[in-house]
């Protein structure tokens, strides 16, 4: 009954299957197949990352939770933590963009609240084909809509992310969406069913047939079913999450419950296992209990279906009176439908047959792992000699190219559909480099930031990965927070291609040597193989969500220019670096090149500079550099000033001038202060072993950038401002 | 020529407003109600289309802007009177 | 004094609303649960923002038919002073309490941003901390908020001087790209011809506390505040009680 | 008993939904299309109601709760087949 095509509609292979058979003890009936097949695929069970993933640093002194939970957990004292955590929607949000992002964000925040943390922020980082095409329009608006219609009415503000643009994700947009939540310390709650005779009960919505792997399952026992058209994007519905979700809270603040696990990616299938198995315990189940949506519903759909806004919990038998009180006062059902036993068996009935019978060890820990076959990532197409690349007669024009290339431009009309105030702690708002929010009843505040740049992980996946971590960090500390921890989305193509495991190995290489450096653990991510559509690979596309933390928020730093007369200084060195650069793309058009190169112990020193620099107060402003270089970031502060106030900045060096304004040199921040204190400054960053210079002045109505007393470009504020605030609404504009 | 077509999530699929609506009439006391499915009606006005390019061109628009396949259905119709 | 706010299935906004009431104004606020008929004998009632039952159906649709809102209404009726934010406010639509309806924003987006606007009538006990045409800069988010009335409605309005609050731009002139939803005759917030209750989409609790980047909100607060001082409670006291939980 | 209510703007209402969906469909090149107007359906189970129970609940339903009478006007009928 179990022959080749059964196992090739499962993904499983001949190999995986014996090995099933001698871990099991038997030959297993579909649906026992079907639970494998899900908790042994790539994304459940990391077949092909986990090797690698090995290097990653996961242990500091914060951490309560590293990987392995729902969410990673860190200690930021006073008997707090948070909880945080990013996942990847991609495949469902080119389906249906609208609801596979809404449900992206929804099973997210999931992560967070089973672990008894309310989440306090959403970002996302998005990845679409250009703008100028309208499928790749209509594919974003419905993803941003769809978190905005998930976020917003579930009241979760979202507060910041990123939007790059390529063509290499016009068949394979990206969906990376992140969650932070925060807890008390002792109300930690772990995914753990103990405890042999406590209670298994279900809560939330009714389970259909959506996501069903291996839906198209030929054998006779679901041949009478093949009419049932079976979605694979389910449809979010955030009304009941919220209720679930406050529900969830108050069982786990009153201390009703053992354990609580949400059902995700393998539904009921990876909810019960994995909680027996983290128990060292083993589960029964009673499937006609589980609250189905549908008639008909075979134990293998009952089982394997993704329908969202589920969670699994255990109680004690005394407490399943009031934990059932609770969800009634939320107008939810929570069933009773199994019991934690001793013996490490999940045993399933159905219509009073056992239609499962398998050790969960088996199933949660002991899918097989994979070296698979690596070959040396692609080369980079190689950059032209600068020789022969034209200097662009006006780099004011080239300048305001820049600016209005969508991956730059202003992203309000992405951000302004995200409720990103909700809750009263959004102090920086999305736009600074790094969302900062306050702790209310104490001075203290988090800062995150999501940051990858695939086109440098595309040309080199290993410094790009490695940047991608120092930027994140950067990004974090011109703010003044200190980065606590990291997650990450691993985003790549199909890992049978052995030049696509050697991205993957050098950017997880990359991203590990960084975190070390920096001192700082990876406390979970996620990974996401198979991103290529008719045979169109994505760029490599690690994707970092790092936090970090403020002990006053009174000295926080924002990146606008303060008040005419203060001095600018930039800080790091700037090299003739155009490689992969947001310049070489939108004025010259390539993508080329080696990205810019990044040394990991000047980058710390220069983070710990501004940590410093901050604390002490000395800093007006500060905004790092990333694409568009120089030019870009200073125009940026002018537009984030209140008064959109210019600047005047004289260089020297021998660099080609575009280089020098558009480079995309490492661990460089443009920072202002007082006239009085910029000497201080540069004092104590030779003192620290940081490259700073003073560069020019606060003021006037112009960016204006020149070398040795003569312009290179001029622009009026207001001018570039407009090009850059206008570029991507433009696109969604519909003629009247 | 005016053309009435209504959008709906398939059966299969969940109706999350639907089942909100059937809640709040139970709520209410509406016991009769035993089920709810919400879904969107547009009328379009094809004014000088003739009747063959309607039954080209109204599937087409419906299945390519209206609705969603993968997770959504469509009927439609002529309006009466006209 | 002391303050009520409603808490519905899928209210967001509630936590928010008592942070500035009882953490930033320091007055005595407590929650209120759509399924209780029990009004603990608040002096005034706060409907908050969020997705109340999702907002599925329309904004407010389902939760004005609340056990709670059939003594918000009575509470009202007796003079109570009520103040709907966004949420709050369409419910108050949609209950009849204020005249009018919403419809979806014009460009048909939710919005999320600070808007600016204009004390139209500084005489009601919402806005006597304020001046007549002084400018407010809040937070808005919503999906619904582009008020409509017919147009007689809109007269009588007009006359009772029943518009509290008009989308302006920041020097406080009425204009088209200013009236950020699309709202009939810019139309931020309106008053019941009693003036005890209010409804506005723009969110004060947001707008209280200077670390958020705004205190304007908090004149709105200050306003009721003093007029509860003054005045005292409504007319007959919100203190009828019946079984709690009953649906 | 199965029923289906439509609930649309009143025509002094404008509906920017339709509008929008209207330029959509001229941008991607339908010229036929001459106006839009976009609405909500509700299909209500009445399973085990009578005829006349239906005539009596469903116009209420429709007004107290489906529609908003200040800008919505509805229709209903039962559906076909049953
Ligand atoms: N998808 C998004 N959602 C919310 N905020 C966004 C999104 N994309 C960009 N932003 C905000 O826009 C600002 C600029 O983004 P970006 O250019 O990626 O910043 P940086 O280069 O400093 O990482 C950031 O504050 C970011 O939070
Ligand atoms: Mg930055």
């Amino acid at each position: 009954m179990i022959d080749k095509s059964v196992l090739d509609q499962h993904n499983l292979t001949e190999d995986e299957y014996r090995l099933i058979v001698e871990l099991i003890g038997k030959e297993p009936n579909l649906t026992e197949l079907g639970i494998f097949s899900v908790m042994w695929s790539e994304h459940c069970g990391y077949k092909s990352s986990r090797v690698h993933l090995k290097k990653l640093p996961t242990e500091g002194p914060r951490v309560v939770q590293g990987p392995g939970e729902n969410a990673g957990v860190l200690d930021i004292g006073d008997g707090q933590v948070v909880v945080f955590k990013i996942e990847s929607h991609n495949h469902p949000s080119f389906i249906e963009p609208y609801q596979g992002a809404a449900t992206g964000v929804g099973g997210i925040l999931r992560d967070i609240f089973t672990m008894g943390a309310r989440p306090i922020a959403v970002l996302d980082s998005l990845r679409f084909g250009p703008p100028d095409d309208p499928k790749n329009r209509s594919i974003m608006e419905g993803v941003v809509s769809g978190i905005a219609g998930y976020g917003n009415s579930i009241g979760v503000p979202t507060v910041g992310g990123e939007v790059y643009f390529d063509p290499c994700y016009e068949l394979n947009p990206l969906v990376n969406v992140f969650c932070l939540g925060l807890a008390d310390r002792d109300k930690i709650f772990l995914a753990k069913a103990e405890g042999a005779g406590n209670k298994v009960l279900y809560v939330g919505a009714k389970t259909g047939r959506d996501g069903i792997h291996g839906a198209t399952m030929a054998s006779a026992e679901f041949g009478k079913e093949t009419e049932h058209k079976r979605p694979n994007v389910q449809v979010g519905d955030p009304f009941k999450e919220k209720l679930l979700l406050e529900a969830c809270l108050e069982v786990m603040d009153r201390s009703l419950i053992v354990g609580i696990q949400d059902m995700g990616a393998a539904g009921l299938t990876c909810s019960t296992t994995e909680m027996a198995a983290k128990g060292g315990m083993g589960i029964d189940v009673d499937l006609d209990k589980v609250p189905q949506r549908e008639a008909g519903m075979t134990p293998y759909e009952i089982l394997l279906s993704e329908s969202q806004e589920r969670m699994l919990m255990v109680a004690t038998p005394e407490n399943v009176p009031a934990v059932q009180e609770v969800f009634a006062k939320w107008d939810l059902d929570a069933p009773v439908i199994g019991e934690v036993v001793a013996g490490g068996r999940a045993r399933m009935t159905f219509r009073g047959e056992v239609v499962v019978d398998i050790p969960v060890d088996a199933v949660v820990n002991l899918c097989p792992a994979y070296d698979r076959p690596i070959a040396p990532p692609p080369p980079p197409p190689p950059a032209p000699a600068l020789a022969d690349l034209p200097l662009p007669d006006d780099l004011g024009e080239a300048l305001l190219k820049v600016l209005g290339s969508p991956t730059i431009a202003d992203k309000q009309w992405v951000f302004r559909q995200y409720d990103h105030m909700v809750q009263v702690n959004t102090v920086f708002l999305p736009g600074a480099d790094a969302a900062l929010l306050r702790i209310k009843g104490s001075k203290k505040a988090l800062a995150v930031t999501l940051d990858g740049n695939s086109l440098y992980t595309r040309l080199d996946p290993r410094t790009g990965a490695r940047i991608a971590a120092a930027e994140a960090c950067r990004n974090l500390a011109v703010v003044g927070a200190r980065p606590i921890g990291v997650t990450n989305c691993l985003n790549f193509g199909n890992p049978e291609k052995p030049e696509v495991m050697g991205q993957f190995e050098q950017a997880v290489t990359g991203m590990a040597e960084a975190c070390r450096t920096f001192g700082i653990p990876v406390t979970g991510g996620n990974v996401s193989f198979y991103n290529d559509t008719e045979g169109l690979s994505i760029h490599p596309t690690p994707v970092l969500g790092v936090v970090g933390l403020l002990d006053d928020i009174g000295k926080a730093v924002s990146p606008g220019f303060k008040a005419a007369g203060d001095d600018v200084i930039l800080i790091g060195e700037s090299f003739e670096e155009l490689g992969g650069t947001e310049y070489l793309k939108t004025v010259h058009g390539l993508e080329a090149g080696a990205p810019p190169a990044i040394d990991l112990e000047l980058e710390k020193r220069t983070q710990e500079y501004l940590l410093e620099t901050i604390d002490t107060g000395l800093l007006r402003s500060a905004h790092d550099l990333s694409e568009g270089g120089l030019a870009v970031a200073l125009a940026e502060s002018a537009f984030h000033s209140d008064r959109k106030l210019g600047c005047e900045v004289d260089l020297d060096g021998e660099l080609r001038a575009d280089a020098l304004l558009f480079g995309e040199s490492q661990s460089r921040v443009v920072v202002t202060c007082r006239k009085a204190d910029a000497a201080g400054l540069l004092r104590l960053a030779s003192r620290r072993g940081v490259p700073a210079k003073l560069i020019g002045r606060v003021g006037g109505r112009d960016i204006a950038l020149g070398r040795g007393g003569r312009d290179l470009l001029r622009v009026p504020v207001e001018r570039a401002f407009r090009v850059w605030k206008d570029s991507l609404p433009a696109f969604f504009k519909v003629p009247a | 020529m005016r053309v009435r077509i209504l959008v709906s999530f398939k059966d299969s699929v969940l109706d999350p407003q639907g089942q909100t609506v059937k809640n709040a009439l139970h709520t209410m006391g509406y016991d009769a109600v035993k089920d709810v499915r919400q879904g969107k009606v547009f009328e379009i006005d094809l004014a000088g289309a003739t009747k063959k390019e309607a039954e080209r061109l109204v599937p087409e628009i419906a299945r390519r802007v209206l609705a969603n396949p993968i997770i959504e259905k469509f009927e439609w119709d002529f309006l009466k009177g006209e | 004094m002391k303050f009520g706010v409603v808490r519905f299935p899928g209210s967001n906004c509630d936590f928010d609303t008592v942070h500035a009431l009882r953490d930033v104004l320091k007055r005595k606020t407590v929650i209120l649960w759509h399924k209780d008929h029990d009004l603990q004998g608040v002096d005034c009632v706060v409907l908050p923002g969020g997705f109340a039952y999702g907002d599925y159906l329309r904004a407010g649709a389902i939760a004005r038919f609340s056990p709670l809102m059939q003594e918000v209404q009575a509470f009202a009726r007796d003079g109570g002073r009520v103040l709907g934010i966004c949420n709050g406010f369409q419910i108050l639509l949609e209950l009849g309490l204020l005249p009018g309806a919403m419809l979806r924003n014009k460009d048909l987006k939710f919005l999320c941003q600070h808007v600016h606007i204009r004390v139209e009538n500084e005489r009601t006990d919402f806005t006597r901390a304020l001046r007549k045409g002084q400018v407010l800069r809040i937070p808005i988010a919503h999906f619904d908020g582009n008020y409509y009335a017919p147009p007689r409605v809109l007269r009588e309005l007009e006359r009772n001087r029943q518009v509290v609050f008009r989308y302006c731009d920041a020097e406080g002139r009425l204009t088209e790209a200013a009236n950020v939803n699309g709202s009939m005759a810019n139309i931020a917030g309106i008053r019941n011809k009693d003036g005890n209750v209010v409804g506005l989409m723009p969110h004060p609790e947001r707008a209280s506390e200077r670390i958020l980047g705004s205190v304007d909100g908090r004149a709105i607060f200050e306003s009721l505040i003093l007029s509860l001082e003054r005045s005292g409670p409504a007319r007959r006291p919100a203190a009828r009680t019946r079984a709690r939980h009953d649906r």
